[in-house]
């Protein structure tokens, strides 16, 4: 029994993790149709801007402060501007491999000009555990899942019930009829990217107390969170939670009673169930009309 | 006015044929090497050019199937096999996976097929490093030589990459067989329009599996001659990245051309060495380059090429109309008739 | 002219951090010595070349860096790179000073390499030793990590342990990068062992300790050098207290040159050397020793100094701990058994030199 | 006389190399509908494309009353009292009908209340209201077009450039359509229709005209156009040999 | 009386709680021009998606030659020799003009095997050209057909649909965008083909003289539903037709 609620508190802990960087995911795919396998090291790189200032002496929420502005400007503003305007036309793949490029870029350039050492990351929250149900639960977790929910509310609702948020939505779905609207797509892209910009930074600040600030730490990361966003459902923001905890919990349990030698791939495979038989995702919305 | 093109085209084949026979006689055994780890990637990506660039199905595991291919030829080899058949075996064993892998992308897409694809690869990964009674794990194999054929032997270095340059000829040979064939153009059909295509008696089941199952089969070609150029096989080659690395070649060069693949094989394989002069940060270098490439040229490096092409028919075309168009003002009107 | 040191490392890829700790030592080292007016007089030359983590671009490289006819060879850190590299370092005639710890490199029989290190074939005994004889127990958990470093250490420990009757209840390997070690924990807990043998890198032992400790394992946790260097104490907080195990190079040994070096080490590169750090290190300061015994500069003639050599710090301070390398290429000095006791790790016993 | 409302002047355009327009030239006066017939692939559609902004015209000039237009800005055509229906299928598939009309009133001022407007048209389109809160994409395709109609009419334009809006509709939605275009221009609003369903457009337009391989064949009254032999023999279908075969 | 080559029977199609066909049943005969009229939304698209395959019906039944064929996949259905074109446009747009009609008819043309090794046009190029020819596409033909104007691909579509020698074709709204001589070309050409080679048609048109003029039989739907059927003329005096569909 404990066993069972152990692997799920951790699961589900692990699981929020995945959400929070999944919705990114989400986010992108539903606002410009973009995939960014770079989402990872976007997550990876903002501690390290904190951590820089933090060795120029800065105090922590300068630091976390400076850390915010960096990634909108590098995450954001220059991502968009230098790489994905010019290649936003010409469909998904272009860009999702340029986003490749660019991980490999970004885990290099960090490990070259900063060190291939994980660096501890000064934890936002008391470091102490709560016990729930006879096992324990770090504060950090429960904050990180806080978050990741909130996050996700707010942009459902930003996306839904704003006309900003629908209007980013068009872009993505008919950028030249936006244009013949009047919609001004060049800000709804931009508004994406800093969107996403300031998420991974959060995602940044929380889960690198766990993961540590590595060069390395968005590899793992990234790809969870990109599996956890398909089974969730690209094209729901709040598929990233569904997929994100599902992913979480599956695999601590196939891995204590299925395999651990496996682990790697048999939660992949008992979600693959899920992608066969709702190739939509959990929560996506069923693919359009097609004839 | 096809004459032209076709005799340039033609041209520029065999003086490419001249420089990778003439090439590596320069070189020293590194450079050697890195020319015949250029062949073999250059006849996997080929494999997911066709599977991605032609049918449009999007595939994240031809690296496993190379270590596939790779496996069965070290596995048979160390038996005491001679390389026809593990080489074989290697090719048929990665069609009839693929074939088998294909059938997932009848029911699901995109970035759904991606994740298939993707559990794929590391399913196969974690076979290779836990199942030591067969791959003997995470030490990898070792101790089976490079073949010989038609007793001549090719343990040297430059003899090894005339036989991969022969066998990329072979892979390139058939493939362009199978694009110019009607299969070509109904996989296209496939990427371009399944609905459309399907109402037109196109069986798109068929050609979604055949897709897979002939690019997996090259990928298994290639980690066929894999093994033996390496003389060891163990799982950490074979992971993701690798898939990744070849998609990344694939759309580099120009994804849906033919000779695509030989240039995003270039730029993958080649340019990181060009570029260890810079020491760490050479892989830095080498991902701005490819970003830098991509977003010049979004649709690969043949897209350029292609593009110019393009331009210049468009501009015979518009010569006419605008001709058509002034011959209009002359009385009596009479229908669009270029 | 100058002496020219290839080194090719695990610069990318998993074993970055590996490679890049062994390159750093390396740099230092060569540094010191040219500072000091290098060997026999002749400066240093090292170059590094990315293996990527890959065996089949190490093999490569090596290939590339013999083209070069370079004075020595060092590295890989990779057990796989080193076992497909060495046969072609052995036809080339030159030494090859490597950071692979598995216990089959030595007995391949290839004349030309040599550790920086133990093989896990004299750490793993004295873990296994330690287990059966002074905790007593008789049945053990594994948690180790799946790639050829961890599975080394693996197959060696547990040969160990069931040759003196120790049963293994629980074998567990987890993923390089491993976050969420939950599962395993509670697998090791099902087992109810006397103690549990953790053999990971320092940040997937921290994690796993955290672990241990929410799902309060209470057994003794018993490892290498990696379960209670500092860097693992400094993740994992108090869950590292009461992690103990053998430890071969450490900068936390009561050792004042190690410690000494460990300083060195951060002030140069901001952060605390594994042992990687020091195994490059060491691995310039043998080839030193060596050359300066022959007395003359000779690439083929070096792997033969180096057998059986035996370095003493009071000659050579830059060896750190006195040392032997015996006929296999194998290394051979003082151990430590180790504690972490609140927060600090402290030697609670000291291994001699097998044969002194 | 008075000032046109568009003026189109020697204006060439196309795609990348490829030109389409080769000066194509002519008026469309105020509180008039011209309809624009051809064959296919005469540049009508590019015409259009190229007056909003969207294709580049290489040269000549485009004036809006007695404002320069050439190569504007959709966002500014849009503030300056011009709309465009394109040709063929023109929603966000994966927003709600709703929703999809709302976003026809983006560039519309504050004073605007879109969302009364939205009721408006929703009560002239009963199966609008019906299917509000579909997704726009299970739309029948009638349906789509009528839905793009229906959002250009959100900001009340002083020209509208509608392309071939028959395609698909039901003879009863023509009518609904054609009557909405005759009190717009009751309303003392231009429109530019391009229509291949030629005799009942040019029976409720003003003005005709006549593009062929992207230049002004003719233009004229349109029961000038009607009446004219050899447009109808050409263009409307009159009987014809098989010339290809 | 000619033999009756397709029946409709009872064929529904529901959309989650959307009811799109709500049980139509109708013949074809062979060599008739049946026409499909009906406001938008009726049902009728979706009609030809079941019949063809591109939907399952939720309900009822579709017979080819006295055989089921209910929910029988696309491919199928055009091996069968029937097919058909789209309401909105449906070509390939990175394929040349030639090459569409080329991949229209080849599938036709010996078996997959003999396909890989036996020409690469299988043949179809001559009769391509001559499609491409009567459509006035010559000067377009090796321009990418995403290149064309709408009416273009609504003819090129329309051309697709005859490459394999059809006996059966459907045409979803093949007027819509077509200019009028063009029209009247294409409606002679049906003609042509109904006459020489006996090949059926069922066209869904909202051109009304279109119909009138080349339909031998209407079947008028509204939600959903058959309202009635007969020739043009009873069709068009139909004050339920008139009501739903044609205003006065
Ligand atoms: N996106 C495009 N790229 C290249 N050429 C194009 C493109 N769109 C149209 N064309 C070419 O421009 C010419 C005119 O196209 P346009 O759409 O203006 O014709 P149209 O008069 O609107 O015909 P239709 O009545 O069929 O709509 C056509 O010959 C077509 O081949
Ligand atoms: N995929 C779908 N999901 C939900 N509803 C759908 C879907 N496809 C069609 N519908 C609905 O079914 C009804 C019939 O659509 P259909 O396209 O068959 O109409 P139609 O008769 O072809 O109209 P038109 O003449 O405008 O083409 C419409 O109300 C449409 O909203
Ligand atoms: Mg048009
Ligand atoms: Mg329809």
């Amino acid at each position: 029994m404990s066993n069972i609620v152990n692997l799920l508190l951790a699961g589900l802990a692990t699981g929020a993790i995945y959400a929070l960087v999944a919705i990114g995911f989400t986010l992108l795919w539903q606002t410009s149709q973009t995939i960014n396998f770079a989402q990872g090291e976007f997550v990876m790189l903002p501690a390290f801007f904190v951590l820089a200032a933090l060795n120029l002496k800065a105090p922590l929420w300068l630091a976390l402060l400076i850390g915010l502005g960096a990634s909108l400007l590098v995450l954001g503003a220059m991502f968009k501007l230098i790489i994905v305007d010019p290649m936003l036309r010409h469909g998904v793949l272009p860009l999702a491999i340029c986003t490749m490029a660019l991980s490999i870029f970004l885990k290099e350039g960090v490990k070259e000009s900063y060190s291939a050492e994980a660096s501890p990351f000064p934890s936002l929250f008391p470091s102490g555990n709560v016990s729930v149900l006879g096992a324990q639960i770090s504060i950090q977790s429960i904050s990180i899942f806080v978050f990741a929910l909130a996050a996700v509310y707010l942009l459902q609702a930003f996306l839904m019930r704003t006309s900003t948020g629908r209007q980013m939505q068009a872009t993505a779905q008919n950028p030249s009829v936006a244009k013949l609207l009047g919609i001004p797509v060049e800000r709804m892209i931009l508004y994406t990217f800093l969107i996403n910009a300031a998420l991974v930074a959060l995602a940044s600040f929380l889960v690198s107390p766990v993961y540590l600030a590595k060069f390395s730490a968005g590899e793992t990361l990234g790809l969870s969170a990109f599996i956890a966003a398909i089974v969730g459902g690209f094209n729901q923001i709040r598929g990233a939670i569904a997929g994100g905890l599902l992913l979480g919990v599956v695999d601590n349990f196939a891995a204590a009673y299925v395999s651990t030698q496996y682990r790697g791939a048999v939660p992949l495979f008992l979600l693959i169930a899920v992608i066969l038989f709702r190739p939509q995702g959990l929560f996506g919305r069923a693919e359009e009309r097609t004839v | 006015m096809g004459a032209k093109p076709a005799l340039l085209r033609a041209g520029l084949l065999l003086l490419g044929l001249g420089l990778l026979i003439a090439v590596p006689i320069g070189l020293n055994r590194y450079g050697v090497y890195i020319m015949s780890l250029w062949a073999v990637m250059a006849i996997a990506a080929m494999g997911l050019n066709l599977t991605l660039g032609y049918a449009g199905q999007v595939s994240l595991a031809q690296g496993a199937f190379v270590g596939i291919g790779a496996y069965a030829v070290a596995i048979l080899m160390t038996h005491g096999m001679p390389f026809i058949v593990p080489l074989l075996v290697a090719v048929a064993l990665s069609f009839a996976i693929g074939w088998a892998l294909g059938y997932p992308a009848l029911r699901v897409q995109h970035h759904y097929l991606a994740f298939v694809t993707l559990a794929f690869s590391t399913l196969v990964y974690l076979i290779f490093r836990n199942e030591e009674w067969l791959t003997k794990g995470i030490y990898g194999i070792m101790g089976f030589q490079r073949p010989t054929v038609f007793g001549l032997s090719t343990r040297t270095p430059l003899a090894f990459y005339y036989f991969c340059l022969a066998m990329l000829a072979l892979a390139t040979a058939v493939m362009a067989w199978i694009v110019r064939s009607p299969w070509g153009r109904a996989f296209v059909a496939l990427r371009e329009n399944p609905i459309r295509a399907l109402s037109l008696g196109v069986d798109t089941r068929r050609y979604t599996l055949m897709a897979f199952a002939i690019g997996s089969a090259m990928g298994g070609f290639a980690g066929a001659l894999y093994a033996p150029l390496v003389e060891f096989v163990d799982p950490t080659p074979f992971t993701l990245a690798l898939s990744l690395n070849i998609l990344m070649m694939v759309i580099v060069g120009g994804s849906g051309f033919f000779f695509g693949p030989f240039l995003g094989a270039a730029i993958a394989v080649l340019l990181p060495e060009w570029l260890r002069f810079a020491q760490g940060w050479y892989l830095v270098i080498y991902a701005a380059f490819v970003m830098a490439l991509l977003v010049y040229t979004p649709t690969g490096l043949l897209g350029v090429a292609d593009r110019i092409m393009a331009n210049r028919r468009t501009r015979r075309a518009s010569a006419a109309r605008a001709a058509a168009a002034a011959a209009l003002d002359a009385p009596g009107l009479n229908p669009e008739k270029p | 002219q100058t002496i020219k040191l290839i080194d090719v490392a695990e610069l990318s890829g998993s074993g970055a951090t590996v490679g890049t700790n062994f390159k750093n030592g390396a740099d230092l080292a060569v540094a010191e010595i040219n500072a000091k007016g290098g060997i026999l007089g002749h400066k240093i030359e090292i170059t590094h070349m990315d293996t990527q983590s890959n065996p089949g671009v190490a093999r490569a490289l090596v290939q590339k860096a013999l083209d070069e006819n370079p004075y020595a060879l060092l590295g890989p850190g990779y057990s796989g790179s080193v076992k497909v590299t060495a046969p072609l370092v052995a036809q080339a005639g030159i030494a090859q000073v490597m950071g692979g710890e598995a216990a089959e490199l030595t007995q391949m029989g290839i004349p030309t390499l040599f550790r920086t290190s133990f093989g896990q074939q004299s750490s793993m005994p004295k873990i296994a030793k330690y287990m059966a004889e002074d905790l007593k127990a008789k049945n053990v958990a594994l948690l180790w990590v799946n790639n050829d470093f961890g599975k080394g250490g693996r197959d060696m420990v547990s040969k160990e342990l069931q040759a003196r009757g120790v049963k293994i209840v629980a074998d567990l390997s987890t993923e390089a990068g491993q976050a969420d070690f939950a599962a395993d924990v509670v697998k090791v807990k099902n087992a109810n062992p006397d103690a549990v043998f953790v053999y990971l890198n320092e940040e997937e032992s921290a994690r796993a300790l955290k672990e241990l400790r929410r799902q309060n394992v209470n057994v003794p946790l018993v490892g290498e050098t990696t379960l209670l260097g500092q860097k693992v104490i400094e993740l994992a907080g108090e869950a590292a207290n009461g992690a103990r195990g053998h430890v071969g190079l450490t900068v936390d040994a009561p050792i004042p040159a190690l410690q000494e070096y460990g300083k060195k080490f951060q002030a140069k590169y901001n952060y605390i050397p594994d042992h990687n750090g020091i195994k490059g290190y060491l691995g310039v300061y043998m080839i030193k020793a060596a050359t300066e015994k022959m007395g003359k500069l000779d690439p083929k003639g070096l792997p033969d100094a180096l057998h059986g050599l035996t370095i003493k710090t009071s000659a050579e301070p830059g060896i750190l701990l006195d040392l032997t390398i015996d006929k296999n290429g194998d290394l051979d000095r003082e151990s430590f058994m180790g504690e972490v006791v609140n927060g600090k790790q402290v030697i609670k016993t000291v291994l001699p030199k097998l044969n002194p | 006389m008075n000032e046109p409302m568009l003026r189109v002047k020697d204006v060439i355009a196309g795609y990348g190399e490829m030109t389409i327009l080769n000066g194509t030239t002519f008026d469309v006066r105020p509180g008039t509908i011209t309809t624009v017939i051809g064959p296919n692939g005469a540049g009508k559609s590019t015409v259009f494309k190229t007056i909003f902004g969207m294709l580049k015209a290489r040269s000549g000039s485009i004036r809006f009353k007695d404002g320069d237009i050439t190569n504007a800005t959709p966002k500014r055509l849009l503030s300056l009292g011009l709309c465009y229906v394109p040709q063929g299928r023109n929603i966000f598939p994966e927003l709600s009908v709703r929703h999809n009309l709302e976003l026809g009133g983006v560039a519309a001022g504050k004073e605007v209340d879109v969302p009364g407007r939205v009721e408006a048209l929703m009560d002239r389109f009963p199966m609008l209201r019906k299917k509000a809160d579909r997704q726009a994409s299970t739309l029948s395709g009638g349906e789509q077009k009528l839905l793009e109609i229906a959002r250009s009419l959100l900001l009340d334009p002083q020209l509208m450039l509608i392309d071939e809006p028959s395609i698909g509709l039901s003879p009863m939605m023509v009518q609904e359509v054609f009557d909405i275009l005759k009190d717009l221009r009751s309303k003392g609003v231009s429109v530019l229709m391009i229509e291949q369903n030629a005799r009942s457009a040019l029976e409720i337009s003003d003005d005709g005209l006549v593009l062929e391989l992207g230049r002004t064949r003719m233009q004229d009254a349109a029961s000038k156009l009607l009446a004219d032999p050899r447009v109808g023999q050409l263009f409307l279908g009159g009987v014809v040999g098989d010339t290809a075969a | 009386m000619a033999k009756t080559i397709l029946e409709v029977r009872d064929v529904k199609k529901t959309f989650g709680g959307i009811t799109a066909v709500n049980g139509v049943s109708f013949d074809v005969r062979e060599g008739e021009i049946l026409g499909i009229i009906g406001p938008n939304g009726c049902g009728k698209s979706t009609l030809f998606n079941c019949i063809l395959g591109q939907l399952q019906p939720t309900d009822g039944r579709v017979v080819l030659d006295g055989e089921d064929v209910t929910g029988l996949r696309p491919s199928e259905m055009n091996r069968r020799g029937v097919s058909r074109t789209f309401q909105l446009l449906q070509v390939f747009p990175q394929l040349s003009v030639r090459e569409n009609l080329i991949l229209a008819g080849q599938e036709h043309r010996g078996t997959m095997l003999s396909r890989l090794f036996g020409l690469r046009d299988v043949g179809l190029a001559p009769d391509a050209d001559r499609m491409i020819a009567f459509f006035r596409l010559q000067h377009l033909a090796d321009e990418k057909a995403g290149g064309l104007s709408y009416g273009q691909q609504k003819l090129l579509d329309a051309a697709m649909a005859f490459m394999a020698g059809p006996r059966m074709v459907l045409l979803d709204e093949p007027a819509g965008g077509v200019n009028l001589t063009m029209l009247g070309h294409l409606e002679e050409r049906l003609r042509a083909i109904n006459a020489e080679q006996g090949a059926t048609f069922v066209v869904i048109e909202h051109n009304m003289d279109f119909v009138m003029r080349l339909c031998t039989r209407v079947v008028v739907l509204a939600e959903g539903r058959k309202i009635a059927e007969g020739t043009p003329t009873e069709v068009r005096a139909n004050p339920a037709v008139i009501e739903a569909y044609l205003g006065h």
